[in-house]
């Protein structure tokens, strides 16, 4: 009980959240995964997904890190980091990249926020849906994406996913379920729906997960997506970025709610509020709502806290926020810091092995933005190519 | 051959392309439960089950954006807008998305979404009941445009829009649904993209499309009695547009008139007119005139509707000016 | 506290609702208003609006009709009376209209719902704010409309509201704050966020309702106006009319949520369910909504559940539900009768009372609908006048 | 004159127009803790206070809508929709409410508002962040559209739009922001409805406005090196259409191309060239051509962007064609 007081006074501290929360969590470093349930001190064991009701302010849900168990397999806590470690170094090199003007268009960063795409992604099969937003490269990269492709894309050459067409805003590969970076933010809610009604009618087993962020939450689309999918019972899982800034406006200056969780009382479905700079709370999180939908019994919203680290595009000059609250965030809970502090403590992984990772990502990167600056750029017959399939720009005067 | 309803044309489109092909479903705003708000949707969900012919909330960017995911995953979803008015709430699923998804990931993927919408006045239903939008999507690269007259080509367009690996946007106008003609039985496409000749003329060529089309031939009666014969032409199909029938008709007749419901400013007739100005003006031998919807928006009263829109004798006096 | 299990059983019967609710009474013929919070059997007197948080599933808020207390001047419970009788003789007489062909377009009709209208815009300032729907005669006639000219306009005449231009769909008068009667289903939320909007940067004090059904708390705009209003606390009151059909479809085949009003919980404002058959209970649950907006605390959702007793439209065949489901609705539960078995049961009104108002009501309706039908419909010019303020019809090619 | 740039052009509006009026306010994501991306709003806040210079949540449909309601509750709203590209998710807005409201309510009210749209492609920005959509709006009845071309418009239009009891969409294109020009001082009204002919010529009149106007300016100058002198003429204001300025200048020149950034299908040019073919054919003497965006969504790729736009060479060859 006292680790859970202390948890909760972490949550507050972390959060900023004045209510009291459910909190759920697994028993640490047991086989068997044990859910507790937590709500205004008490705890009841063994609880379902979603939890058993019982009495409180039952809002949204907290599940915890740092108390979440670390009984992985090496192998994923391996992949955890690789794949945390990689979306932090591609998005470092765009950085870069970007600034050297090499990069065309805008940039969105997903710096600090590697958590969530990983546990969540980590979650799915191949052929998983998912839609992403305008900072959309740690999706695709949790999703499996190939790095020589993406870079291409973002260089605006031809070997890129899109044949140099998308860019950084509208990386996609369908061979993977990434169906699609979306310019218009909240423009990825309905497309996630329509791939999950898509997979009930076909019985496949897939589920759709849609990535948006804590802006992007008050669109209407948000709404009718939220609407149709839980009507519908739709294998739908919503995972809201709640990084604290829609570009330049603080959180809670134009939305009106504490947890965007909460909002899923709105849709009689589950709102779980996870820390999302905790890989472990996040893949809890996930799993329990892919294994929910995958079972039909349809959507879910997770509200992953994390952090804008970056600009909200690169070259942003910053005038909302200052240089301290950012600098304190960073340094107090980075996510891949959090990952190494966690796994080498209890031991799961040594030092070497984490740096091994990183030799072999540094290398995978720098193959894949040399192919990406050697790649050609589109011959200009390419302009009229991937319109409609029957390909008639001539009829429609070029 | 038998004669049935334009929308019992467009019942058997549905129904023969989702026999042929499970991938095809249709969802909408009152389409299982009622049939349809013009019937045309009656029976289906008893052959298809409400799993494939699915009511859905009243939530149009949900509906546009749910077909274009769901074919994104592989299925082949028609959406039925209700009324075209409220296509405006989904315009960002049909520009931004539904439109450029395929171009804008590099050809990775198709979009076979049908997005069905009833439009046009009838009756007093008022401003934001009777609108005819499809001119701007003549701006939009991506989308396929039709838009049929009659029942036959209801069905044969219907079907080729089903089948069509891109989006296409098909127009159905409420006065039309109850409109009876041939329509072969079984499969009959009609391509997207060929205008058709209704009734050849020497003197003045009219173009039309949609309900409006009858407003021609009506109009080219009259005129045939008073000795012009008009060739009249249904576009059927707006984007992509049927230039070579167009073209040809235009260079025998040497006159031009449009003719729609839609707002005459901004009209489909004023990128009709645009392409024969730009491309065969030397075979005019008169100014090209358009015929449409007054520059204001659709007025309820009795008294008002039949000013506002366009009439028979406005294409009659149309042609005569131009001539 | 047996009392209360009555009503909740009754609600329970009524609504289908299985979840334990929260209600709201007035104790019954007291001077003073007490409020009562009643929640699980725990019954909290005193409570402020909205409520103080006590444990339970805290979802929306019941107000109970048939507690309220009838302590109102006679005066208001005769106006009660007249608006209802009105909108109800109204509306049949658009009924018969339409049948005999004299009325062109689309007719809704409000028969059933009158107490909503009638209870909410008997808490309004003349110069309050409401927008409405396409099924808009109820609320126009309670905020006080010229039966004349809705009449009229209802007809098409050039002395109609809308000079004929609009029809029964798009009735307005802005000089008692009736923004228009919207075709378009969720178009109105936003138009009444914008006059709230309005009202607090001018300081009037002034509120804005938004009235809207079931089916339309699917549109996107909801959450955008639900959203905007509450972050930036305006004075807006959105009124829910749940009469369990969008058109031809039931409630629950397309909403995710037992309650609307369950949605206020994703954007941090009071959710109240009212039974919206119950004049005395709809007006409480406004008045403190409306109170709640001009003392500056923001918006609150109000849902009022209620039954469309004729079809979508007039002419609807109604293949979507039986003749014995709206027949035992509506003799069980018309709001009409309702009040008037309540008012003569506590000998506040007589019959005779009730019936001289019945008398003056329909006079002045013959009258407004001979006015209706004696009237010119509008000159040809009329068509191209009302567009610009300018009025530059010639200009854009007439 | 002093010069500043278009985004201080239209600062000097809003703040002349909100000091002189206090019913005007803005609305819009980002743009008073950033001061609008483009810089455009920078200080205002300072001036007027957070209450008088939103920042929005991502609600297009209530920025639009509320601006509309406001409008009919006594305000002077001005929306800003950060790009024109989202302006399809308030279209229900534009075009079922606030351009109709008006009309619909039989002259009961005004609705005046302005939605400002930054609008056009700019260094690689996409399909989803660089489109030009004017001409959707040439066919919805009830709104009146200005698309300046040049700071001191940027500033007389706007001034202008806000004073018009009507609605007014409001366009500018993201590349003009940092263009500098004299700008008059204080009060300074560029009539809604006026085009200006901004180089004078007679042989061939083109037509254009906001940043592709400069490519015409260029391609004129190209022309006189070759003995063609092109008259161009700015048409500033889409709708109302200043047919007076520009029939003067084509029964003049007798040639006619009109550019624009916009996609050629559908655009402006379709208008303006229908409504010449249609009143005024009789004194061209060649064929009226378009030049516009290509009949694609704009690709990213700084290979292929520039081939998607309009160019100079474009215009010149037109102007060759024509003639
Ligand atoms: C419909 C729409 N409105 C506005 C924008 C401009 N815009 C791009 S990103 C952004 C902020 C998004 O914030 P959030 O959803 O929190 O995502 P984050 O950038 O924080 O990841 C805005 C306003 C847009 N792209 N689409
Ligand atoms: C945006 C939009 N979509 C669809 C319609 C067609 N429509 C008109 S009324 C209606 C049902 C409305 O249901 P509800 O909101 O519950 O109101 P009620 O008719 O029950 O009063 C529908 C679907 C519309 N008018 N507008
Ligand atoms: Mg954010
Ligand atoms: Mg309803």
């Amino acid at each position: 009980m006292s680790k859970m007081h202390l948890l909760d006074a972490g949550i507050r501290k972390k959060w900023g959240s004045s209510s009291p929360h459910f909190c759920w969590f697994k028993s640490s470093f047991s086989e068997k995964t044990t859910w507790y349930n937590y709500c205004n001190n008490h705890v009841i064991k063994n609880c379902q997904f979603p939890p058993v009701k019982v009495p409180g302010e039952q809002k949204a849900m907290i599940f915890v890190g740092g108390v979440i168990s670390l009984d992985f397999p090496r192998e994923q806590l391996k992949a955890f980091y690789r794949t945390m470690y990689t979306i932090r170094s591609f998005e470092e090199r765009c950085n870069e990249l970007f600034l050297a003007g090499k990069i065309p268009g805008f940039v969105h960063l997903y710096i600090g926020e590697e958590a969530i795409a990983t546990g969540v992604c980590a979650t799915l099969r191949k052929d998983d849906f998912i839609t992403s937003t305008h900072r959309g490269h740690g999706h695709t990269i949790a999703k499996g994406a190939d790095l020589k492709k993406m870079a291409a894309e973002i260089f605006g050459k031809s070997t890129g996913y899109c044949r140099g067409k998308g860019g950084s805003m509208h990386i996609a590969d369908f061979s993977i379920g990434m169906l699609g970076a979306n310019g218009v933010v909240g423009g990825g809610y309905n497309l996630a729906v329509g791939a999950a009604l898509a997979a009930k009618m076909r019985k496949t087993g897939q589920v759709a997960v849609c990535f948006f962020g804590d802006g992007a939450s008050n669109r209407g689309t948000f709404h009718e997506a939220m609407n149709m999918a839980a009507a519908f019972k739709l294998p739908a899982i919503f995972v809201c970025e709640n990084n604290q800034y829609a570009s330049t406006t603080p959180y809670r200056t134009t939305t009106s709610v504490e947890n965007i969780a909460d909002r899923a009382v709105g849709y009689g479905v589950p709102g779980i509020v996870v820390d999302g700079n905790d890989v472990f709370a996040v893949y809890e999180a996930a799993k329990a709502a892919v294994e929910r939908a995958r079972a039909g019994g349809g959507p879910s919203l997770i509200e992953a806290k994390t952090y804008r680290i970056k600009g909200h595009f690169v070259g942003d000059p910053e005038l909302y926020r200052s240089r301290e609250e950012v600098r304190e965030r960073f340094e107090t809970d980075d996510p891949l810091k959090n990952f190494r502090k966690q796994v080498l403590a209890a031991n799961q992984l040594t030092k070497g092995e984490l740096e091994e990772i990183e030799e072999q990502v540094q290398e995978e990167l720098n193959a894949a933005i040399a192919f990406a600056e050697e790649s050609p750029f589109p011959e200009p017959e390419e302009l009229f190519q991937d319109l409609y399939v029957e390909g008639w720009g001539e009829a429609c005067g070029k | 051959m038998r004669e049935i309803t334009f929308a019992e044309a467009t019942m058997e489109a549905m129904a023969e392309e989702m026999e042929r092909d499970e991938r095809v479903f249709i969802m909408g705003e009152d389409i299982a439960r009622q049939g349809g708000i013009f019937g045309q949707f009656k029976g289906l969900p008893q052959k298809f089950g409400f799993e494939r012919v699915i009511d859905t909330p009243i939530s149009e960017t949900a509906i546009v954006g749910a077909c274009v995911g769901a074919a994104l995953a592989g299925m082949r979803p028609v959406a039925d807008m209700h009324f075209v008015d409220f296509i405006t709430v989904a315009m960002d699923e049909v520009v931004n998305q539904m439109a450029k998804i395929r171009y804008m990931f590099g050809g990775q993927c198709t979009v076979p979404v049908v997005l069905r919408a009833p439009d046009g006045a009838a009756r007093s239903a008022a401003a934001q009941h009777s609108q005819c939008l499809e001119s701007w999507f003549v701006h939009v690269p991506g989308l396929k445009v039709v838009i049929p007259s009659n029942p036959a080509d209801a069905k044969g367009l219907l079907k080729s829009a089903i089948r069509s690996d891109d989006p296409v946007l098909y127009f159905e106008h409420k006065d039309l649904f109850r409109m009876k003609g041939p329509v072969p039985e079984g499969e009959f496409l009609v391509p997207i993209g060929k205008a058709k000749v209704v009734r050849e003329g020497t003197d003045v060529t009219i173009v039309s499309y949609s309900a409006t089309l009858h407003k021609a031939l009506k109009a080219a009666e009259a005129l045939a009695h008073e000795g012009i014969q008009a060739e009249v032409i249904d576009l059927r199909s707006i984007v992509p547009l049927d230039k070579e029938t167009l073209f040809a008709s235009v260079k025998k007749t040497g006159y031009l008139v449009i003719a729609h419901e839609s707002t005459k400013n901004g009209g489909v007739g004023s990128e009709v007119a645009a392409v024969v100005a730009e491309e065969i003006i030397e075979y005019l031998d008169g100014p090209i005139k358009r015929v449409g919807a007054k520059f204001v928006p659709i007025p309820f009263s009795p008294a008002l509707e039949p000013l506002m829109l366009p009439q028979v004798e406005d294409i009659i006096a149309a042609v005569k000016e131009s001539l």
